[in-house]
């Protein structure tokens, strides 16, 4: 009656995964630039674009566990937890003259701290995902101007810090190496394989049912939040790395960059639905268009237009060869 | 029954097909609905009632196969289209609009109009409260918010919309599955009424008590084919039931009495406030108890409570003559309880989910390695071993939990509670929407798992199988245990006028 | 099925949008393909602060015309909004497409010094122009005016129309820009020092669009009824401060200057709400960063004293800080301003 | 079928309630209007209301317009380029020299047109408004930097109604913001339109089943959005007199405040353009009386960002606190 005989998941099934539409997206974009531009294709160029890729990727990755966490979840504070962690990370080791390892280590947990701020207002007190973090996307945004005064912050440059965001290993950007890298293999490994992972899809497409199989759905949704914001102060931590100056508005209009490429991924945005290996695609996808976009010398303001046109685009066609309800 | 002297076909259907994927649906299924009649469409789990009167009703277009309403070709574009060919459904799976109230709820799509065109809000008031008071459901709902009310106000409200629709056809998809008998009651009558209208009505249940109230006429489905066609008159269970399954099926099940032993459960003056009032209970190892009472009489609520789901204002629980005070379902489930909520849309499954994760969903933290790893294989082990006990019909265990007929979810629901294996079962309309010869398997097992030492809990508005499990009821009539029954005096009898509150 | 057929369509508009979309791509990447096309000598760039502005698209004018002239070709590229991590992708892109020199107004003074430094490492001039990285390893800044020289104007101007005496208040652009913050200061040192009887109130108003700059203004005028003058810094809150004196019928009573562009300001100047725009020769700018982009390329020294072809007055060079300053600040007023297209 | 009743002790106080709940949004306003009467000077005077009226105005239009496809859970994070295409395009074609009327009607027309791209990429396309809007806001944003290519377009008010222009002391443009906010306000209870964004988006596959036309009604909603973009630009033409390349980008955030903190359900299908209206009027005096108070300017988020998310807290949790004194369960 049942089992065992027929394919784990039907072919259609995986044709329609966005993932594979993604992949081939990649290929085609990665021929197309190629042609666009003789410079694509060099190998050491293939490797050090993927360093525009790690901030925005980090909060890419925060803000689709908190989508796929259900319940109108969002993060849209993501972009000034950055901007805020980076100043706070500039205060420690400017200011207070603290190893910038250090100052590392105590912004990430000052990250965890920022998102617990919305985990505790939309995971315990209920409110709307949305305002809570459209509050506090003003709130940490306007308080990261407030601590510099308008100006910049610096000091990263000793102990060896920088070459966390300025050296290559055999080629690949540190921080893509270092950070990017592992924080999307541990959390595709967790979404797959570990009940952390299950308990996100459950909490995702039904809350009241998790709660009934014994969840602990606020302090699951709690922790995502948590997990975003540790994770935006994680790109601070690269970006003051990378760039050794931490501004008021680094991470300013890059939580809408992050929810498109988390939809793109095929995130869906009523939660427990998509795949992190997705997002990482459409990190990809992303990624090799603006660089070789910017190689063929496409004018910034333009390049944003073909990228919507590509988010549409791909949602059109992949909709179209498997004629299912929304992507 | 009398058969209706007006023959005149209103519904027609032959050689009507559908398939998803490499599942067959339905196959080549064709009968004639005459206007007035009363026609019962039965079948096991996923036979493919649903989907035949989701094509009649516009909601799939058939592969093959013709219908006509009325005289006419029948090839509904859209639920719309069939709506307005004279088309009224409730479906299985109920859909309602949540933040609406219910008198929105009632006229969503054909809201009354002025002249100027605009809603007419006063008469629709009106028309609303005229149609609650016709059926006697409480006129206060209207103004309630739909997804303020219980499951059963609301496939009270869902019936009312159906029936005020002026419909040739009327197809009720198992309505009564969560009602209890009074309202199952009133319900026939109001089949009944619109029968002699002159609307042909479609009925579907699992319960055969109800069949010679509501037929003048069954249809049986089997994996999709249409089994057999009689009239009411010719119709015994076992005939039915054979023609449902193509074996013959013992509908009886076997028990032995239940020996006394320690209470496991007890509750003592709990209160909930505006559901449960003073209730004492106890439910012993190796018993079952059922729980019976009108819709609102606050079962629910009281398993809720057991539960953790919902606090008590007063009175206390024990579990094992421990005091048992749950600040949420972890707690429960840790003091050895299982609930199995009545409720499976929102409750119960998890729709974007797979058959196998919704199965092992309450028995994952054991199957956990380091790292809270999920051991894999075990995993399938587990979910393979419940579909085939429970006989669950899905091609593969990563199937999705929503493409699986409504029976099969709830079996789904069923294995997940019990390959837990608890000490105290708590089933909430247990067998809602399973086919006849699954349910006899399911109240077994179920006395079973009892006797093997858990003290099970049954909720059920399905009075037969309530008396054919249980070694004990307890009868709630608005937030009160009205009365606790048992041995001789557990009779239909005894249990309606307990409902009631009629003296005996 | 219907929905298939429009979904069809819907695909087909969107490819055709793309196809237009690539072909309107194609005159932003006009300026490269001379340039990538080769043989016809180095390869210079500027790095703007954002694409496509007056300001920067006058800049290009003069810095087009200056390359052609000495047999280089020209690109020039920008984030489109102030974003440094996009400027820093653009530099370094520029940096891969083998360019011999390269200038470059950051938006900050640090976050460009590793990628200046890698750049320099492979061969590559750079330079800063417009605003500077001090300390970063560019070989040169090309300013077009000094800060000081730029505050201390806008606040004589702002001085004399209000009487040497009142309130004003300040409207400036992102609260990190440093230029911005720069010329502020310098503004405020001015004041403090000369004017002492002017009062600045509200504290400088940080805005990101015109329709904000519109509305702290007005709410400036409001809370402060006898304000007697804004500053409007970028050019985004040059129009917008203007248009909530015109708005609240104050033109005359509240004088607005600022450093907008002349196109910019051209509208509010001529109808009186500005009393003037403080900026320098733009294009000029464009022609010496150009110029001297072509001096390092060619490796030879600057004097103390330059004559640069196509400018009019000879350019200080500093080689304490390795600075070219252009010259002092360009005052726009009613009497001049028609004359100028950027 | 007796279902158990509420006891009737209890309904006129619930009924009380209920006003109660209903009247939450309405109080913080009157609160934040005390409070900055006494600690603003200037904040209560007709000027600067007027003020407050004239600049919010385009800003009410685009959240009207959000509130319709929230309604049908949906979103549009278009607006805000939108806005700044059609912008561009009124105040290029009335400098011109087009007449006045003509202007308006193709302003409205183009932001129907372009309402109407959303609305086909979401019904015919069966994108998400959430990717689809994402999408075409990044395409909008590009289409106004190629239009305005270098050249900001200066225009006064195409007519005087939608400029900054008053009457006795009122600001016209108040009244056709009221006007629009009033009709909207009346499709969405008395008309079948209006009715069935409700239904769709508390449940769009249960409403097809009832025979909503949930694809054309959906569609009707995101050109009437673009519409109400239309009228907007015109507005922000007349008040802001120029239009650059990032022209009303920054108007997509606030436009969606002012819809969830006026408490219509993300979630589609609860709320209405009245509750927008007071979410709007609630921050567009908070930015104002902040600046007034004399709040250092880098303070100014800070203060707007808490007050707003205390603003939502109380509101959600009292109401909470009172659904549950009235009986409504979840
Ligand atoms: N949307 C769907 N996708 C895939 N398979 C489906 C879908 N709907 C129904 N099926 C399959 O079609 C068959 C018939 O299902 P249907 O719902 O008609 O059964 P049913 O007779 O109503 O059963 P039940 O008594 O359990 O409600 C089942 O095998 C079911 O799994
Ligand atoms: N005193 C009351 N006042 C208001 N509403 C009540 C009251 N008692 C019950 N209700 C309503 O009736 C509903 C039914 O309660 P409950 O679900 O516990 O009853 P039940 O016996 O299990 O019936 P059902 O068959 O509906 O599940 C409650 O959710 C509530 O909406
Ligand atoms: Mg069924
Ligand atoms: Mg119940």
């Amino acid at each position: 009656m049942t089992t065992g005989a027929l394919p784990r998941r039907p072919l259609r099934d995986r044709v329609s995964d966005r993932r594979v539409f993604l992949a081939v997206l990649v290929v085609a974009l990665g021929a197309l630039m190629s042609l666009l531009s003789p410079y694509f294709l060099e190998v050491g160029n293939l490797l050090a674009m993927t360093q525009y890729g790690a901030v925005i990727g980090l909060l890419a990755l925060g803000v689709s566990l908190v989508i796929l966490g259900g319940r109108g979840g969002i993060d849209l504070s993501g972009g000034s937890a950055l901007s805020l962690s980076g100043i706070v990370m500039g205060l420690l080791a400017q200011n207070l003259g603290l190893s910038p390892w250090l100052a590392a280590l105590v912004t990430v947990a000052f990250g965890a701290l920022l998102g617990s701020v919305n985990g505790f207002m939309i995971a315990r007190l209920g409110l709307p995902p949305l305002i809570v973090t459209l509050s506090t996307l003003f709130l940490y945004g306007a308080l990261a101007q407030v601590l510099t005064g308008g100006g910049q912050l610096g000091g990263f440059n000793r102990e060896g810090f920088a070459a966390l965001g300025q050296s290559a290993i055999l080629g690949v950007p540190a921080q893509v190496l270092l950070v990017l890298a592992p924080a999307f293999a541990v959390a595709i490994w967790a979404q797959n394989r570990t009940a952390f992972g299950r308990r996100l899809h459950q909490i995702g497409t039904s809350d009241r049912a998790a709660t009934l199989v014994g969840i602990d759905v606020s302090k699951l949704r709690f922790r995502l939040y948590c997990l975003s914001g540790a994770l935006a102060a994680l790109g601070a931590v690269v970006t003051n790395a990378w760039l050794l100056t931490a501004r008021p508005s680094a991470g300013l209009g890059m939580e809408l960059q992050a929810i498109t490429i988390a939809v793109l991924g095929g995130i869906h945005i009523f939660g427990g639905r998509g795949h992190l290996s997705g997002v990482l695609l459409a990190l990809v996808v992303v990624v090799v268009l603006s660089w070789g976009l910017q190689l063929a010398q496409v004018g910034n303001s333009v390049q944003t237009g073909i990228l919507g046109l590509v988010l549409v685009g791909a949602a059109l066609l992949n909709n179209l060869l498997t004629r299912r309800a929304p992507g | 029954m009398t058969t209706r002297s007006d023959v005149r076909p209103i519904l027609s259907v032959s050689g009507l097909s559908k398939s998803f994927g490499a599942t067959t649906a339905l196959a080549d299924v064709g009968f004639t609905l005459a206007a007035g009649e009363r026609l019962a469409v039965l079948g096991e789990n996923g036979a493919g009632k649903s989907t035949l009167i989701k094509m009649i009703a516009g909601v799939y277009p058939p592969d093959r196969g013709k219908m006509t309403l009325d005289g006419a070709p029948h090839r509904p574009s859209s639920p719309g289209a069939a709506l307005a060919g004279g088309i009224s459904v409730v479906y299985q799976e109920p859909s309602f609009f949540p933040r609406l109230s219910v008198l929105e709820n009632l006229y969503v799509g054909r809201e009354p109009r002025d002249r100027a065109g605009q809603v007419d809000w006063r008469r629709m008031r009106g028309r609303g409260e005229e149609l609650f008071r016709r059926l006697d459901v409480p006129v206060e709902l209207l103004t309630r918010r739909m997804d303020a009310l219980s499951l059963a106000e609301q496939q009270l409200a869902l019936i009312a919309r159906a029936v005020d629709i002026e419909a040739k056809v009327l197809i009720l998809d198992e309505p009564t599955s969560i009602l209890t008998d009074a309202e199952v009651r009133r319900l026939f009558l109001i089949v009944q009424r619109l029968s002699e209208a002159g609307v042909g009505v479609l009925y579907i249940t699992h319960r055969f008590e109800e069949l010679e109230h509501v037929a003048d006429r069954f249809i049986v489905l089997k994996d999709g084919r249409l089994a057999g066609d009689l009239p009411a008159s010719e119709a015994d269970h076992d005939r039915i039931l054979e023609m449902m399954s193509g074996r013959p099926v013992n509908a009886a099940i076997s028990r032995s009495a239940a020996q006394p032993r320690p209470v496991v459960l007890e509750t003592s003056g709990l209160t909930v406030p505006g559901a449960v009032s003073d209730v004492d209970l106890t439910v012993r190892r190796g018993e079952v108890v059922g729980l019976y009472g009108l819709v609102g009489a606050g079962r629910t609520e009281l398993a809720l409570t057991v539960f953790g789901v919902l606090r008590p204002t007063a009175g206390t629980m024990r579990v094992d003559d421990r005091p048992h005070t749950p600040r949420g379902p972890r707690d429960a489930m840790a003091a050895g309880i299982a609930y199995l909520p009545e409720d499976r849309k929102t409750l119960g499954i998890f729709p974007g989910m797979d058959t196998l994760s919704n199965i092992t969903a309450v028995k994952l933290p054991e199957l956990l390695g380091r790292l809270g790893v999920i051991r894999r294989a075990e995993e399938r082990k587990l979910a393979t071993t419940w579909i085939d006990r429970l006989r669950i019909k899905a091609p593969t265990p990563a199937f999705p939990i929503t493409g699986l007929s409504g029976g099969h979810q709830q079996k789904a629901l069923f294995a997940r509670q019990l390959a837990t294996e608890p000490r105290i079962l708590i089933l909430d309309e247990p067998t809602r929407g399973i086919d006849v010869a699954t349910k006899t398997d399911i109240q077994q097992r179920l006395v079973e798992v009892a006797r093997e030492g858990t003290a099970v809990l049954v909720v059920s508005s399905d009075l037969p199988e309530l008396l054919a499990v249980s070694d004990r009821v307890y009868v709630m009539r608005e937030g009160r245990v009205a009365a606790e029954l048992s041995g001789d005096d557990l009779t239909e009898d005894a249990v309606l006028r307990a409902t009631m509150g009629v003296n005996r | 099925d219907m929905r298939n057929i429009r979904a069809g369509l819907m695909a087909v508009v969107t490819a055709t949008a793309l196809a237009a979309c690539s072909t309107v791509g194609g005159p932003a990447g006009q300026s490269a393909a001379p340039s990538t096309g080769g043989g016809e000598g180095p390869k210079v760039a500027f790095v703007s602060q954002v694409e496509g502005v007056p300001y920067f698209s006058a800049f290009k004018e003069g810095a087009e015309k200056t390359a052609q002239s000495l047999g280089m070709s020209y690109t020039q590229a920008g984030p489109s909004t102030a974003d440094a991590t996009e400027q820093l992708r653009i530099f370094n892109s520029l940096v891969q497409q083998g360019y011999s020199a390269i200038a470059v107004s950051p938006l900050d003074p640090r976050s460009m010094n590793p990628a200046i430094a890698a750049a320099r490492k492979k061969g590559i001039v750079v330079v800063t122009a417009d605003a500077d990285a001090p300390d970063s390893e560019r070989q040169l800044f090309v300013q077009q005016a000094s800060d000081a020289a730029l505050g201390a104007t806008v606040m004589d101007e702002i001085a004399k129309a209000m009487g040497g005496t009142g309130k004003y208040g300040i409207v400036s652009g992102a609260a990190d820009t440093q230029t911005f913050n720069s010329w502020v200061a310098e503004a405020r040192k001015r004041q403090q020092s000369t004017y002492p009887a002017l009062e600045l109130v509200g504290g400088v108003r940080y805005t990101t669009d015109t329709a904000q700059a519109l509305k702290e203004a007005q709410d400036l005028m409001t809370a402060y009824p006898d304000l007697k003058a804004i500053i409007a810094v970028p050019s985004t809150a040059v129009p917008g401060v203007a248009q909530a004196v015109q708005n609240a019928g104050k033109t005359g009573k509240v004088a607005v200057s600022g450093f907008g562009s002349p196109k910019t300001a051209r509208t509010y100047v001529e109808s009186g709400v500005m009393t003037s725009t403080v900026l320098w020769n733009v294009p000029d700018l464009g022609v010496l960063t150009v110029w001297a982009m072509k001096q390092l390329l060619d490796g030879k020294q600057l004097a103390a004293k330059n004559t640069v072809p196509g400018l009019k007055d000879p350019v200080e060079y500093s080689a304490a800080t390795k600075t070219l300053v252009m010259g002092p600040p360009m005052v726009f007023t009613k009497a001049n301003i028609a004359q100028y297209d950027y | 079928m007796t279902t158990t009743t509420v006891p009737s002790a209890f309904a006129p106080s619930a009924r009380m309630l209920v006003v109660l709940r209903n009247a939450l949004l309405p109080i913080l306003l009157v609160a934040e209007v005390i409070f900055f009467t006494v600690a603003a000077p200037g904040f209560l005077s007709a000027a600067n209301l007027a003020n407050v009226v004239i600049n919010s105005a385009d800003l009410a239009l685009l959240a009207a317009g959000v509130t319709l496809v929230v309604l049908l859970a949906g979103i549009d994070v278009s607006v805000g380029p939108m806005l700044g295409v059609v912008a561009w395009v009124g105040a290029t074609l009335f400098v011109a020299g087009m007449p006045p009327a003509l202007v308006v009607v193709i302003a409205l027309l183009l932001g129907g047109a372009l309402g109407a791209i959303n609305g086909a990429l979401v019904v015919g396309g069966r994108i998400s408004p959430i990717i689809t809007t994402l999408g075409t806001a990044a395409i909008f944003k590009t289409v106004l930097f190629i239009l305005w290519d270098s050249t900001d377009v200066f225009a006064g008010p195409v007519v005087p109604a939608l400029g900054p222009a008053r009457a006795g002391g009122l600001p016209l443009v108040g009244l056709v913001v009221l006007a629009v906010f009033g009709v909207l306000a009346y499709v969405l209870r008395h008309r079948v339109f209006g009715r069935r964004l409700f239904a769709i988006g508390n449940d769009a596959e249960g409403a097809r089943l009832l025979g909503v036309p949930v694809g054309r009604t959906a569609f009707a909603a995101y050109v009437l959005v673009g519409v109400l973009v239309g009228l907007a630009a015109l507005i922000y033409v007349g008040r802001v007199g120029v239009v650059q390349a990032t022209a009303g980008n920054e108007l997509t955030l606030p436009a969606i405040a002012a819809v969830v903190v006026g408490g219509t359900s993300i979630l589609g299908g609860e709320g209405g353009v009245l509750r927008t209206l007071g979410g709007l009027v609630f921050i567009a005096l908070l930015q104002n009386g902040v600046v007034l108070m004399g709040v250092p300017p880098l303070w100014n988020g800070v203060l707007v960002g808490a007050a707003v998310a205390l603003a939502v807290a109380f509101d959600v949790l009292t109401r909470r606190t009172l659904d549950k004194r009235i009986g409504a369960k979840k």
